[in-house]
């Protein structure tokens, strides 16, 4: 079986008036069908160009990222993002309820209505979605724009830190969310994140980037099996190991970097 | 309809008298050069002709030419100043159908209010008059006057504006005289104590012909389509023009159609409005035009006349 | 109380009154207001000038319509497609500066002097800045937003009507107010200087024809202005109830 | 040929061919029309430069573009400075709001006895191209200013900025993009009202030249200067684009990333 | 000595066309000089909400905010904030260095100059001084605010989820700063946080506040001595203890809330 996702010698480099820079370079890996694949990497090393590269959003100006072995030129189909700049992706004159049904204007009205509920009690923000998203607090909005993106039910779901703003308690049952929906739905997913905890937690694999510009350092199984509990989990032996792996190959780098 | 256009279409070409067009429409301009024109409506000349006249008012010779060129009005009333010009260039085969008015003393005058150092015609050069428009009768008719009198009209800066506004342009100082025509001669002096500095319409330019009613000629043009609603167009203008020295008659007109108020009605001169046609006449309105270089050609006006069948 | 939006025009008519009080201007010429308002509650009740009124009110909405018909799918297209912006810009800032009213005769010869030609005048002055605002909406377009319906699988024509349209329309809003007045303005002029066609303008041109009714063409001009006035009041309410997404947090504040 | 070369060839390739093929249509349908009101760009043309390298360059064509631009730059300050203050402030805004938009809803035409009245029929034309040339500037202005994003404004309120850093460091530039419109919207306007103004009370002037030509039905004349309004137009235009550029290079659409920003295509 | 701040029985509620929502009600606590304060709450609770009181922008519908015992009314001098929505209280169009420099108004230009680079350094964006905002990353715009935070040296520091957006590593290093620099400058700072452990670790108290409409939960003392060390701080006994201390605050709700 060909992968689900295949990126080879992926580089980007942004032109600017004053000179290049080169956020990702020479990276390379796969994501299998149904495979949730997180990524850690330093701030500022090319994760976010990353997921906008795959998502046909830029083109890439090196290597390349094939879906079930087709380039992507262009935004694949059956694909959703959760941004990292939430709030900046929702869109100011649709309500919370409308922001979600958004994607899916295929579907006739009361399908939409359906799956968008669906997905904003999944969240917790039931009573929020007559609401306009400016009147959200950040966390808030950050689960519409996760909920807009599970509505959709994509194939493949690329996620750039989507938990961030939300708090702890929270954030674990997103993540439990997260876990279900891609049991059920058979999503791939890809998600970037800032919590060695959390890449752990979720990942069937964790992908460790350099900094900038970003090459992959390593690629981790993540041997903890298909069912995870945020209690036991995280208590298991492989997984305080693990977690100190990704940490110290995080860690071998210079602290002050740009 | 409600936006103001004219919906309904020309009528058939039938009628009584042999006419080819009974429904025609002229255009107007709200002037006192008019007033015997809606004298005929009133009267009913023109239903006495079998002809069904509509007026539409223009805002200027301008207009006016353009919409018998276009087509939208059969015959306008126009200035001759704007029908030479526009026949000397070739636009199109201008024919007058009818004489307007040609200005007697006291019709278009130079003025100053007291305010002005211009008292006499001796220092209008090197000031600054109002006209309506360059190369019309407004600077034309005393240019030619001040050359016979030997005054320097070259170093006059004639300033445009609009009729209404020179009263006020005047009283501020921004112009020292203004070149105006009844009615606002008799309101000039009477609202703003002007007086007057120069006749415009004497000597050379006495009994000037200024305007007249005109047609398009030419292959399915009008004029050339048309001759018998023309003289019987003809024929009512002629009968309302020999009324015309009747003040009393003019004055309702005058009231009504060139928005005077009554007072200044009475007041007005009453030029002449002339019931021939006559080319020697006309022609001497188009020789003063292309003496002051606002035609470039000399131009015969002889052709242009369709000579009713009244007169010969 | 004096609402405080009377403030200003209550000012504005002082001045006027207080000028032609001063023998600065005969009285006769610049009317003052006290002869003005009276003058215009008459017009009001008088039947041909109703008809000018509505003849121009009307000339001005359908021009409005058409210019936003015209403009904004135009405005979207070349605020969107690079290549069609550069390609047409150099025509359009060509035709731009050509004022309507120099092209009255041509337009009168060519079209008549009906009501149509004062609607095309007026569609000319007024799709420009429903164009402009258009467009430069557009470039303040947040392109997260767009990369957001794009990463949706949202076409082109889908992002153009479903995000580039909404985030641009109050701005285009602001156009089309700025259209308005002009619609309004090239319209009188087109029926003070074309003829033939009822409205404002030609009313204005008779009145003041003879020079005694200066205070019908005053009284007149100032109801040209109250049309605008109107006009530009309804669109901002429709801007507030629209919008209301963009309106400054001024209560938290 | 280096590549610099080639994308500058085609960058102007791009910008006159549609005008090109617009003229060169013009031209064959007023040939075949062969009406006296519409004579083929082919005899507008060189009517044009010869009344160029007339004495109505200095005497007509310098005048009026010098009001022109002084009028337009006049409006610009002030359309600025009030947007600003009307967009900003609420009080402001209700007290002068309705005043400004009666005053804009007049058209222009009919003012004329207020200007004879307060300026003089002979001193009208600045203010009336200012007058003509304010509005898309201030309601513009006033829109960016409303505009600027709530958080740019709490920070600003934290960091407890000057009233000339809020002013010129926040609000113009967020501003800055309606602004640019508003002010070549206002530019084209300015022209117009140029000849406009100089139908009444002005001894010189491209409008007075045109209305001269229209009355002498000189038709080809009457053409030159509506083109050469036009060249005036884009002539200036493409300045201020230049202007713009440099103004608003610090936005995103300006980086050679973003090329297709709007739909991305 | 009085507090340097005191919140009694403050209140919000905004008021929205489709009703009001309350989101803060009766919450009272104080800040002493030199404290830093940290305070966590479920999503939506109305955290940023009590910032905004707190910095002036707001006026609570209820309730009041002394300063060193006088009412605040309007915004206090000597304040900084950083925003949960970060990359929007950038200006785009100045660059890094002039956002940074730009409350700065009142120093010469050198002194701005040098306050700012310094700032950028000890945020690791040395580099990045001469870009735009939206020419960097998350993490690196998160990380440009905090700068210009600490450039402006306030009294008093408000900080809305500063480091949610930064790589775990990078946080660490953030962390630190803060308290070098609290130490450092006498600021007294008052941290909105997700992360429990951050809240712990950096935190003289812990403010726990209840779900929506936020009320005081708890308020718990850190007794961890002013020396705080990210490994040795984190394995302590204390540390575990109150870790689970605010968890277990945070959990007494019902799991699905908005
Ligand atoms: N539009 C742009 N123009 C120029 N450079 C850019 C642009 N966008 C990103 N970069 C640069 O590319 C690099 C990678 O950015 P990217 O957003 O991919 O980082 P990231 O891994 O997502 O970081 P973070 O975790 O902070 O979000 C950064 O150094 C940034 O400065
Ligand atoms: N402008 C507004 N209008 C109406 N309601 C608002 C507005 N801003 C915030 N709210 C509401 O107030 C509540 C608190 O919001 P706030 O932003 O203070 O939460 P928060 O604690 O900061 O949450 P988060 O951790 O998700 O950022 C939320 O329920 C939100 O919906
Ligand atoms: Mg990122
Ligand atoms: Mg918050």
């Amino acid at each position: 079986m060909s992968p689900m996702l295949e990126v080879t010698g992926l580089g980007h480099t942004y032109q600017g008036k004053d000179g290049a820079h080169t956020a990702i370079s020479g990276l390379s890996f796969t994501v299998a069908e149904r495979e949730l694949l997180c990524v850690v990497g330093p701030s500022g090393c090319g994760k976010s160009t990353l997921l906008r590269t795959i998502s046909g959003l830029i083109r890439p100006t090196e290597g390349s990222v094939s879906l079930h072995g087709t380039p992507v030129d262009g935004v694949p189909s059956d694909l959703a993002v959760v941004f990292q700049d939430y709030s900046r992706s929702l869109f100011p004159w649709l309500s919370v309820q409308r922001n979600v049904e958004f994607p899916l204007h295929d579907l006739p009205k009361a399908k939409r209505r359906e799956r968008a509920d669906e997905a904003l009690a999944a969240v917790g923000l039931s009573a929020a979605a007559r609401k306009h998203p400016w009147q959200l607090s950040g966390g808030m909005q950050q689960r519409v724009a996760i909920a807009r993106a599970l509505a959709y039910r994509p194939a493949l779901l690329l996620m750039d830190e989507p938990f961030a703003s939300v708090d702890a308690q929270t954030r674990f049952e997103l993540e439990d969310l997260l876990l279900k929906v891609r049991r059920e739905q058979q999503t791939t997913v890809l998600l970037v994140t800032h919590d060695i905890d959390e890449s752990v937690y979720l990942g069937d694999r964790v992908l460790v980037l350099s900094k900038s510009p970003a090459t992959a350092v390593a690629s981790l199984e993540v041997p903890l099996g298909a069912e995870r509990e945020q209690i036991a989990t995280r208590a298991s032996e492989e997984f305080v190991e693990l977690r100190a792996k990704v940490a110290g190959l995080l860690q071998s780098r210079e602290p002050v970097q740009a | 309809g409600l936006l103001g256009g004219d919906d309904e279409g020309a009528a058939p070409a039938s009628g009584a008298g042999g006419l080819e067009k009974t429904k025609i429409k002229v255009g107007t301009i709200p002037v006192v050069d008019v007033a015997p024109l809606h004298y005929a409506i009133e009267r009913g000349y023109f239903k006495e002709e079998g002809l069904e006249v509509e007026t539409v008012v223009q805002p200027n010779g301008q207009a006016a030419v353009a919409g018998i060129m276009n087509g939208s009005l059969d015959i306008t009333f126009s200035t001759y100043a704007a029908t030479f010009t526009a026949q000397s260039q070739g636009v199109a085969d201008f024919k007058i159908v009818a004489d307007g008015l040609s200005a007697k003393a006291n019709h278009l005058m130079v003025v100053a209010t007291p305010n002005s150092p211009v008292k006499k015609a001796t220092d209008l050069p090197g000031k600054k008059i109002a006209i309506t428009a360059k190369n019309t009768f407004t600077d034309l008719a005393p240019m030619a006057v001040m050359k016979v009198q030997g005054i320097d009209y070259n170093e006059i800066d004639w300033i445009p504006m609009a009729l209404p506004d020179m009263l006020g342009a005047m009283t501020k100082g921004d112009v020292d005289a203004a070149v105006v025509v009844e009615p606002f001669v008799t309101m000039a002096m009477k609202e703003a104590g002007a007086v007057p500095v120069l006749d415009a319409a004497s000597g050379p330019t006495a009994e000037l012909p200024m305007s007249g009613y005109i047609a398009v000629g030419g292959a399915g043009k009008f004029a050339s389509s048309s001759p018998n609603t023309i003289a019987a167009f003809q024929r009512a203008m002629a009968k309302a023009h020999s009324e015309s020295s009747d003040r009393t008659k003019m004055e309702p007109m005058f009231v009504k159609y060139a928005r005077l108020d009554e007072n200044t009605a009475k007041l007005v001169t009453i030029s002449t409005y002339s019931t021939r046609l006559e080319a020697n006449r006309i022609q001497r309105t188009a020789n003063l035009l292309h003496e002051f270089g606002a035609i470039q050609a000399p131009l015969d006006v002889a052709p242009m006349i369709v000579s009713s069948p009244a007169t010969g | 109380m004096v609402p405080p939006g009377l403030v200003g025009v209550v000012g504005l008519f002082a001045v006027w009154e207080l000028a032609s009080r001063t023998d600065l201007v005969p009285s006769n010429y610049l009317v003052p207001p006290s002869v003005v308002l009276p003058t215009m509650v008459g017009l009001l009740g008088d039947a041909e000038f109703l008809r000018a009124l509505i003849a121009t009110t009307l000339a001005t909405l359908i021009a409005v319509v058409i210019a936003v018909c015209v403009a904004v799918p135009a405005g979207l297209l070349l605020g969107s497609v690079s290549a069609v912006r550069r390609a047409a810009m150099t025509l359009v800032e060509f035709l731009r500066p050509i004022p309507s009213v120099a092209l009255i005769p041509l337009a009168a010869m060519t079209f008549g002097t009906g009501p149509d030609t004062k609607i095309i005048l007026a569609v000319y002055a007024a799709v420009w800045p429903i164009l402009f605002n258009t467009i430069y909406a557009l470039d303040e377009l947040d392109p997260l937003h767009v990369d957001t319906a794009r990463a949706f699988g949202t076409s082109r024509v889908g992002v153009l009507g479903r995000v580039a349209l909404p985030s641009a329309a109050p701005f285009v809003l602001t156009g089309v107010r700025l259209s308005t007045a002009m619609a309004l303005a090239v319209v009188i002029s087109a029926e003070l200087f074309a003829g033939g066609s009822l409205g404002i303008g030609q009313f204005i041109m008779l009145a003041g024809s003879g020079g005694a009714y200066m205070d019908q063409v005053l009284a007149a001009t100032v109801l040209a202005g109250l049309i605008g006035y109107a006009a530009n009041a309804g669109l901002e309410r429709l801007h507030r109830r629209l919008f209301f997404w963009t309106a400054p947090k001024e209560a938290d504040r | 040929m280096s590549a610099r070369a080639r994308t500058w060839l085609t960058g102007v390739t791009q910008r006159w061919a549609v005008f090109l093929v617009a003229v060169a249509a013009w031209e064959l349908a007023t040939r075949l029309a062969e009406d006296v009101f519409f004579p083929p760009p082919t005899t507008i043309v060189p009517t044009m430069l010869e009344l160029w390298f007339s004495s109505a360059f200095g005497d007509h064509m310098v005048p009026g573009v010098g009001r022109m631009l002084l009028g337009w730059a006049l409006a610009g300050v002030a359309g600025v400075a009030l947007g600003i203050l009307l967009g900003r402030s609420a009080r402001a805004m209700s007290y002068l709001g309705p005043l400004f938009n009666f005053l804009r809803s007049v058209p222009p035409p009919l003012l004329v006895p207020f200007f004879v009245a307060s300026v003089g029929v002979t001193n009208m034309q600045l203010p009336t191209i200012i007058f003509g040339a304010l509005w898309p500037v201030l309601l513009n202005t006033v829109d960016g200013a409303r505009g600027v994003d709530a958080t740019k404004v709490a920070t600003a309120e934290v960091f407890r900025l000057t009233p000339v850093q809020w002013t010129l460091g926040v609000v113009l530039p967020a501003a800055l993009p309606k602004v640019f419109a508003g002010l070549r919207l206002s530019l084209s306007i300015a022209v117009i009202v140029m000849v406009i103004s100089e139908l009444v009370g002005s001894v010189n002037g491209i409008g007075y030249l045109l209305v001269l030509a229209q009355q002498s039905y000189a038709i080809p004349e009457m053409w030159a200067w509506i083109i050469t309004l036009g060249v005036l137009g884009h002539l200036f235009n493409s300045l201020l684009l230049i202007a713009e550029r440099r103004a608003l290079a610090w936005q995103p659409r300006h980086s050679l990333e973003a090329q297709t920003l709007a739909t991305g295509g």
